[in-house]
């Protein structure tokens, strides 16, 4: 018989125009409190506001990339525009599916491998976000030990504890950062444990740390717990965790949030398609685009005046380029 | 003879096919206790397996599991349980990455020298539990789960930068390999690419039949797993039996990721599929340890992996295939004993009416003795 | 009677016949044992500095990551012990994390903690049926179960948790918690000596204290089965009978034993048991299910279960081994795992002298040398890898099994098919 | 099939009935019906004058009636407290007052049973007795024994006999099930004969001769194991010098073992199980290695040899658990026929096997040694006991062995298959085989073997003259009482077993 894309889904019979922006998660998918809730975020707003048909896609596990390739294909076919890989898993089902489908704009989040036309890199500073707070940490603690959580041993999260530990050492040189990952693959749960990630942070707690930064997804929530049960500082991360109502009871320890807006990013593009003017190539959000940065829910952060300043003037310095951010 | 040999084919297939008729109505109740049309999905995934890319698709991860299947059944033939070649298939495939990667031969010695580091990996991480497991009696069952673990971390280590790691965006790889290490695929149009090595898939599952049935080795083996009593007084050493076998499951284990990593990524990423090594214990078991029979179960997993994502779009969960895929290895195994039984029953029913009826095969020439033994 | 294709020597630990075992470790041998290597871990702490190995919050964090372990460990033993494999335990425990979390959420921890056991004993249920029934291979029955208990959760849990406040696809509303205690002043006065930094009495006191310091109620129920599986199975009627399907079913049958009966209680007993631990997991360890929470736990309490030699004593045994090192991990893993070298080299040269002793010099020779690779580890460097820190827990199962595993003995019917009336 | 159709027993109280038949006639089969292990069709059980049906083991119990079985039915890695108060834990407990209880009842029997040891530690003598510990244990007032005598020797039997006329006194009621008529006569007070599942005839033993039992039991003259002339050689086929085997513990399994087997020479070991055989079966195949001291092949030392060169040089091998070590139950009978020779030609030709040339010879052996199947293709599961073992000799001898291990090579065969089998071995005999037998049947013993040696406690302790020894002068041997040549002597002492020894003979 046929291909599946060429007898399509039920596709061709539609109007190509009711149907707009399409998602397909990376493992973890809806749900994950993290860049995948964040995408799913950026297709509502899309949806809403441009009143056409939408759809998100979830993963299946232990899949390869000619499977990923074939969602793509199969999104495209069916005439969404744009089509959203949302991880760095998708980069090789994205520069394929979009060799395929040059008409239809192809996004992919957290990659910034695949170049062409018809594709846009939608990538974000982490370590710049992280560098905050790093800042704010140096500033806000008394010990001189901070702590950084990670979820899994992955480049990703590597970006995180580079930019954090430069942000507090810049800061103030004679604060000390524990690090610890939880997991070296995200199969063993790194990403969502919060037992796991509780015993962490306890650890460094233990020694003294009175500010963690977790950067490890659902697991984070126990990282928050921990630092809430023995009165230290939380750093939240992805979104704004201080205004998570899973995480109410411990808002009041959720210093702030390294935010990375997957949301806007997905909504940006969706927008340019909409507008006709697609955006391509490597787009980045960082702090001058205002896709990452530091979320300044809670009061005492907010009113803080000089960790403000202090972060002001960082964010200042890496946005004019005077102080590059590692990213590893 | 022919009647039990047709008795046998009949009872093969009956089966099967009755078990999966059973999960096949058990799946479609867990739909309508949903709420949800129970027949659509079926109808759906069953379009699917018709079109040409779906197949190609199906036919080349079959080849994974395929591969993986064969090494676990190697082991089961003898009673050895290999939960480890998750582990081995990914050592050996990311061992066979990065030789790729650092090597450029000739394709006629790349390929095959890329294979051998495969089966060595594999093999040597499984010799690991042979070794234990003969000199130390450590049982291969917690010697492998514990060995699948360390392999994690050795692959996390070895995907350091510093050491044979290459940082690709967020992801981290092994590097792209020699293209001299690349097997070509069979082209099919507009479908893709069926990889090349689903013939190595072929072959393997040729050699494991001819092995089995057709060589001195394959019946001690077997013997050894029908009973290792029995195996040990007519000569097999147990000990080397139980190291050969592990070896050997290992280093076919080792060969289950080479035909997506030669054929299709060309590096060992975080994308790398992982897990193939476990279903391989469920598809061995469907397939009844043998060649053809395992053909069956990975192209039944296979459909059920690639033809249920298509869910998604007409609003069902796709999470209905994994229940199906536990309810058919249930429903099929559970038949499997039953017609068994069964069988041996009825069989040994019939031994003996055919030789109260005086259907005996040595009777004529033995008339005399028999009546001087009564 | 033998099923043709498939493995029921599972766990066979050897080829010899076994050793006699278990009954010669005596008690003030095993207490003498554990105080040695008390005493030695000690010394490293004092030597290295890191104060971290032995604190109490390391042992409180070790024992609640014991106990899932340790509990699907109970469930494998009681399933073993009547003589059925267990490989399903991670299936029942992921049964028992959603139904916990599910019941949990909507009315109350405790019967959340009723409603898990009740979800993996179902999966026992199914166990039991398939292979006391039917006779299947009983790992066919536990692949095909793990199966079935994740496609079956992953199903339902949309149906049941989207649309909660807090609950998604792949995590449940937050239950309440449970409640935990704290023995107020032993606590306090083992924290206080803990801190000390003393050789040896430090130690223990950071050991003892891990057990009366925020204690979950549920850890405390947990840790009291282990000597009620002991007692139930060594010293009842009930055990008695049950122990016997696993070592011989027939002689069993023939002094009346309704073995079927038997095997079903253990199995739904061994679900029920991996099912707490799931609940343990999504009410105590965290407040909520989450999608792969139990990420192989089931597999690891199976590995304690044989480690222990089919006793609950030993089965603790190796689930705290398991969480020891796993927090060991969590809490500073490289410093502690790099401290941890130290202890290693030391424990081999122990075992090289007393190998000297006993006059095997080529083994002691060997062992020597080990040992002092393991010193130049630790002494060049000053932290270890993070992936060795990962590997440490199932490197030291591995090592500590070599050393012991011909001195193992499963039940002697375990894993094999039983038909009734059809013994020889 | 049907095992057992119109069966007509009964049992009076304070008697011991003996139940007699060949082997597979149905006895065990008939008194796990009586015992509730196995449902009959139709017919009916009384018990005390009540019409009675046992769905389980635990209704006969509760009727009083207990089961020794003919193989032990005791749990090795529990103690023999435990195997005994299992499935009645509710008249003792489980502890203290069971202990007791236990003791008691060792005591007043003199079983000198030990109940906190592991039952893996026990012999077999005092295995037995621990199962009839358990019937009694359970008040049972009807005791079914299967052939309980099967692994004792004579002294150890009389000992048994003495508790069961005990029992018969106090108003216990005995089934005794055995295939040694001369037991039979001795204890019994009734005698019922089975054959081919059914009820043939009664007797009395006072009136009857264990020959008239015999034909009443197969319906045709019981053959003898004689053999006529003597076909030993002076080449030595096989020699064993100073051979030791030791337990994992050290413990000596075998020790100081020495003896040779000349061409044409059968040389009969005797024992009771457990004192060495199977250890020494193992050594000569290869399946465990020396301690010290050579073994010989010939000229060759085949002390290091693997198992499979062994047997490819010439060493056959019956085994004693042919379920265990002798088949592959669920392998068709041609792949059966290739076990053991699966190097060796016509199974296979370099590193391929041959199943063609295979199934041919297959098809042979089961033409030449009479082995009942409808097929090649059935698997061995499927073929009785005897007929299993048919094809297990056959098997053995196609490869013309130089040296043959036969252990128990008739055991759970019935007469006719038996005399096949004796005749197999004495062919081969008489063109040069060497054969080591071992067996528990004494008569086979001293009739089929050239010379004899006794083996106890993992040494040879005796050799004797199979033409002139009688098997209560080996028996004692085998319990280690004798030891040295042993000499025939012609005034024989009171013999416990002989027929005409008065009954209910006090202790
Ligand atoms: N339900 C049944 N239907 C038909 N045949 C059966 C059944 N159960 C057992 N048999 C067969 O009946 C025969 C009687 O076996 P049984 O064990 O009773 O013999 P036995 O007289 O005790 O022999 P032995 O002296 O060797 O112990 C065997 O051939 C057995 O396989
Ligand atoms: N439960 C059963 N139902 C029906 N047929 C049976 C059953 N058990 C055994 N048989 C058949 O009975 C026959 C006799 O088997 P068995 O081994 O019990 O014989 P036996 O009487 O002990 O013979 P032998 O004297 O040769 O040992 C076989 O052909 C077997 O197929
Ligand atoms: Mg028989
Ligand atoms: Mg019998």
């Amino acid at each position: 018989g046929g291909t599946s894309s060429e007898s399509g889904n039920g596709g061709d019979g539609e109007s190509k125009g009711t149907k707009g922006l399409a998602i397909a998660y990376d493992i973890g998918g809806k749900g994950d409190q993290s860049f995948n809730d964040a995408a799913y975020a950026g297709l509502q707003k899309a949806e809403k506001e441009f009143g056409y048909k939408t759809a998100d896609i979830e993963p299946t596990e232990g899949e390869t990339d000619a499977d990923k390739q074939q969602r793509l294909v199969s999104l495209a076919k069916q005439g969404y525009n744009p089509v959203i890989g949302v991880g760095y898993a998708y980069a090789t089902a994205v520069k394929e599916a979009a060799e395929q489908y040059p008409d239809t704009t192809f996004g992919i989040v957290d990659d910034s491998t695949v170049q062409l036309k018809n594709v846009a890199d939608l990538v974000f500073s982490e370590e710049q976000a992280s560098y905050l707070a790093g800042v704010a940490a140096a500033k806000s603690t008394k010990t001189n030990v901070v702590g950084f959580v990670g979820g899994v041993d992955i480049p990703l999260i590597h970006k995180f504890q580079a930019g954090f530990e430069q942000g507090v050492k810049d800061t103030n040189s004679k604060a000390k950062v524990l690090t610890q990952y939880l997991t070296q693959t995200a199969e063993e749960g790194g990403f969502s444990s919060p037992d796991k990630g509780k015993s962490a942070a306890e650890g460094q707690i233990e020694k003294k740390a009175d500010v963690v930064y977790a950067a490890a997804g659902l697991s984070g929530q126990g990282v928050i717990e921990a630092a809430a049960a023995n009165k230290v500082w939380a750093i939240g991360v992805d979104s704004d965790q201080y205004k998570q109502e899973a995480l109410a009871k411990y808002k009041d320890s959720i210093l702030t949030s390294a935010m990375k807006d997957v949301a806007k990013a997905v909504y940006n593009l969706a927008k340019s398609v909409e507008d006709g003017k697609p955006e391509t190539g490597i787009v980045r959000g960082d702090l001058k685009s205002g896709e990452v940065g530091l979320a300044v829910s809670n009061p005492t952060f907010k009113d803080d005046t000089k960790l403000q300043e202090a972060l002001e003037t960082a964010k200042e310095k890496i946005i004019s380029g005077e102080i590059k951010v590692k990213t590893s | 003879m022919k009647k039990f040999d047709k008795e046998r084919v009949l009872l093969a297939v009956a089966g099967p096919v009755l078990a999966l008729a059973v999960a096949f109505v058990l799946t479609a109740i867990v739909l309508l206790a949903s709420g949800k049309n129970p027949v659509e999905p079926f109808t759906i995934m069953f379009e699917q397996a018709s079109f040409s890319d779906i197949q190609v698709r199906i036919v080349n991860q079959a080849s994974l599991y395929y591969i993986a299947a064969l090494a676990v059944a190697i082991g089961f033939r003898m009673n050895l349980f290999n939960i480890g070649v998750d582990g081995q298939y990914l050592l050996g495939a990311m061992m066979a990455a990065i030789v790729g990667a650092h090597m450029d031969l000739p394709a006629f010695l790349q390929v095959p020298l890329l294979m051998l580091t495969a089966i060595c990996t594999g093999a040597f991480w499984a010799g690991i539990v042979g070794v234990l497991k003969v000199t130390r009696g450590v049982s291969e069952v917690v010697a492998s789960i514990m060995l699948n673990a360390i392999a994690t971390s050795i692959i996390g280590y070895l995907w350091l930068p510093n050491v044979f790691g290459v940082k690709v965006g967020n992801n981290n790889t092994t590097g792209e390999m020699a293209e001299s290490g690349w097997v070509p695929g069979i082209d099919m149009g507009a479908a893709g690419e069926i990889y090349g090595l689903v013939l190595l898939a072929v072959a393997l599952g040729v050699g494991y039949w001819v092995v089995i049935n057709r060589t001195r080795f394959g019946f001690d083996l077997r013997a050894s797993g029908a009973s290792e009593t029995a195996a040990a007084a007519s000569g097999v050493d147990p000990k080397r039996m139980i190291l050969t076998a592990m070896l050997i499951s290992g280093g076919v284990a080792g060969l289950a990721g080479l035909p997506i990593l030669l054929g299709d990524t060309h590096t060992y990423s975080l994308n790398f599929p992982t897990g193939i090594g476990f279903l391989g214990i469920g598809i061995a078991l469907l397939g009844r340890n043998s060649p053809v029979g395992i053909a069956f179960a990975s192209l039944l997993w296979a459909w059920l992996d690639k033809a249920s994502p298509e869910l998604d779009f007409h609003g069902y969960d796709k999470e209905i295939a994994v229940i199906m895929q536990g309810l058919i290895v249930l429903s099929v195994v559970v038949s499997y004993e039953t017609v068994r039984e069964w069988g041996l029953r009825r069989q040994q029913r019939r031994v003996g009416a055919e030789l109260a009826a005086g259907n005996v095969l040595g009777a004529d020439n033995n008339v005399k003795k028999e009546v001087a033994g009564r | 009677m033998t099923t043709s294709t498939t493995a029921t020597d599972l766990n066979q630990p050897s080829l010899e016949p076994t050793a006699r075992t278990g009954r010669k470790m005596s008690l003030p041998v095993l207490l003498l044992v554990i105080s040695g290597v008390l005493a030695l871990t000690s010394l490293v702490r004092i030597i290295t500095g890191a104060n971290g190995i032995t604190n109490v919050s390391q042992m409180s964090t070790a024992l609640e990551l014991a106990v899932p372990i340790g509990l699907a460990g109970l469930g494998g033993l009681w399933a073993e012990r009547s003589g059925v494999v267990n490989i399903g335990l991670e299936g029942m425990m992921i049964l028992g994390t959603w139904f916990g979390a599910w019941a949990g959420f909507q009315y109350g921890p405790w019967t959340g903690v009723l409603v898990g056991i009740a979800g993996g004993a179902i999966g026992g249920l199914l166990h039991a049926f398939v292979t006391v029934t039917f006779n299947v291979n009983h790992i066919v029955s536990g692949v095909a179960i793990n199966i079935l208990a994740l496609g079956a959760t992953r199903y339902l849990a949309p149906l049941a948790f989207e649309g909660h406040q807090g609950g998604s696809a792949k995590q449940s509303p937050p239950v309440e918690s449970i409640g935990d205690f704290t023995i107020p002043g032993l606590s306090d006065a083992l924290t206080e000596l803990n801190s000390k930094g003393w050789f040896f009495i430090s130690d223990l006191a950071g050991l003892l204290g891990g057990l009366v310091t925020n204690v979950s109620w549920l850890t405390l129920v947990a840790v009291a089965l282990i000597p009620a599986t002991w007692w139930i199975l060594w010293r009842s009627a009930f055990g008695l009978r049950l122990r016997s399907c696993g070592e011989n079913p027939v002689a069993a049958e023939s002094l009346g034993v309704n073995v079927y009966k038997y095997k079903y209680i253990a199995v739904i007993i061994s679900g029920g048991l991996a099912g707490l631990g799931g609940a343990f997991l999504s009410i105590v360890a965290n407040p909520f299910y989450l999608e792969g929470q139990t990420s192989g736990r089931g597999f690891i309490g199976l590995a304690a279960m044989i480690f222990g030699n089919w006793m609950p004593g030993g089965l603790a045994l190796g689930a705290g081994l398991f969480g020891y090192t796993d927090s060991l991990n969590l809490r500073g893993g490289s410093e502690n795992v790099h401290a941890l070298l130290l202890l290693g080299a030391l424990l081999l040269l122990i075992g090289a002298i007393w190998l000297a002793v006993r006059k095997k010099y080529v083994q002691a020779l060997i062992t020597a040398v080990i040992g002092v690779l393991v010193y130049a580890w630790y002494a060049t460097t000053n932290e270890v890898p993070n992936q060795v820190v990962a590997a440490t827990p199932y490197v030291i199962t591995l090592i500590v099994l070599a050393l012991s595993a011909q001195r193992l003995r499963m039940p002697k019917a375990d894993g094999l098919p039983y038909r009734k009336g059809q013994g020889k | 099939m049907v095992a057992n159709h119109d069966i007509h027993l009964t049992v009076r109280k304070g008697t011991v009935h003996a139940l007699v038949g060949e082997n597979g006639a149905g006895k065990s089969t008939l008194m796990k019906i009586l015992y509730g292990m196995q449902k009959p069709d139709e017919g009916t059980i009384a018990v005390d004058g009540h019409q009675v049906s046992f769905s389980s083991p635990a209704d006969a119990i509760a009727r009083g009636i207990g089961m020794v079985h003919q193989h032990f039915m005791l749990a090795d890695n529990l103690t023999v407290l435990e195997n005994v108060v299992l499935g009645s834990e509710k008249l003792h407990g489980i502890g203290a007052k069971a202990r007791r209880t236990i003791k008691e009842i060792s005591d007043r029997y003199g079983f000198g049973v030990r109940p906190d040891v592991l039952v893996e530690e026990l012999g077999v003598a005092e295995r037995q007795r621990v199962e009839i510990l358990k019937v009694l244990y359970r008040g049972a007032r009807t005791l079914i024994l299967d052939e309980p005598t099967a692994v004792l020797v004579p002294q150890e039997v009389e000992a048994l006999f003495v508790n069961l006329r005990e029992l018969k006194a106090q108003g216990l009621s005995v089934i005794f099930i055995s295939h040694k008529l001369g037991e039979v006569l001795s204890v019994a007070d009734e005698i019922t004969v089975i054959r081919r599942g059914t009820t043939v005839g009664t007797a009395v033993p006072a009136e009857t001769t264990p020959r008239q039992l015999a034909e009443l039991m197969v319906g045709s003259e019981l053959p003898t194991p004689e053999t006529a002339e003597s076909t030993v050689t002076d080449r030595a086929v096989l020699s064993v010098d100073k051979l030791r085997l030791a337990a994992p513990g050290g413990k000596a399994l075998l020790d100081d073992i020495s003896f040779t087997i000349h061409a044409g020479e059968v040389l009969g070991l005797a024992g009771v199980e457990g004192n060495g055989q199977t250890e020494l079966i193992d050594a000569l195949i290869g399946l465990k290695a020396a301690d010290s001291g050579t073994i010989r092949l010939a000229d060759d030392e085949i002390t290091t040899w693997p198992t499979r060169r062994r047997r490819e040089q010439g060493v056959g091998y019956i085994p004693e658990d042919r379920h265990r070590h002798g088949l592959l139950l669920e392998a068709p009978l041609w792949e059966n026929r290739i076990l053991g020779h699966v190097t060796e030609r016509p199974n296979a030709k370099g590193v391929w096997l041959d199943p063609k040339a295979a199934q041919e010879d297959t098809r042979r052996i089961v033409a030449e040694y009479d082995v009942r199947t409808p097929g090649i293709d059935v698997t061995a599961a499927s073929l009785s006991g005897g007929n299993q073992q048919k094809l297990i000799v056959g098997r053995e001898m196609s490869h013309q062995p130089r040296f043959l291990i036969a252990a128990h090579p008739t055991r759970g065969v019935d007469v006719g298959a038996q005399a096949q089998i004796w005749d197999q071995i004495r062919q081969a005999r008489r063109e040069g085989l060497a054969v080591l037998l071992i067996s528990a049947d004494l008569d086979e013993l001293i009739g089929l073997s050239d010379t004899l040696r006794v083996i106890y406690n993992g040494k040879l302790v005796a050799d004797a003259d199979p033409a002139t020894i009688t098997p209560e002068e080996l028996g004692s041997a085998m319990t280690g009482a004798a030891t040295g040549h042993l000499e025939h002597e012609e005034t024989p002492e009171t013999q416990g077993l002989a027929p005409e020894s008065p009954e209910g003979e006090a202790r």
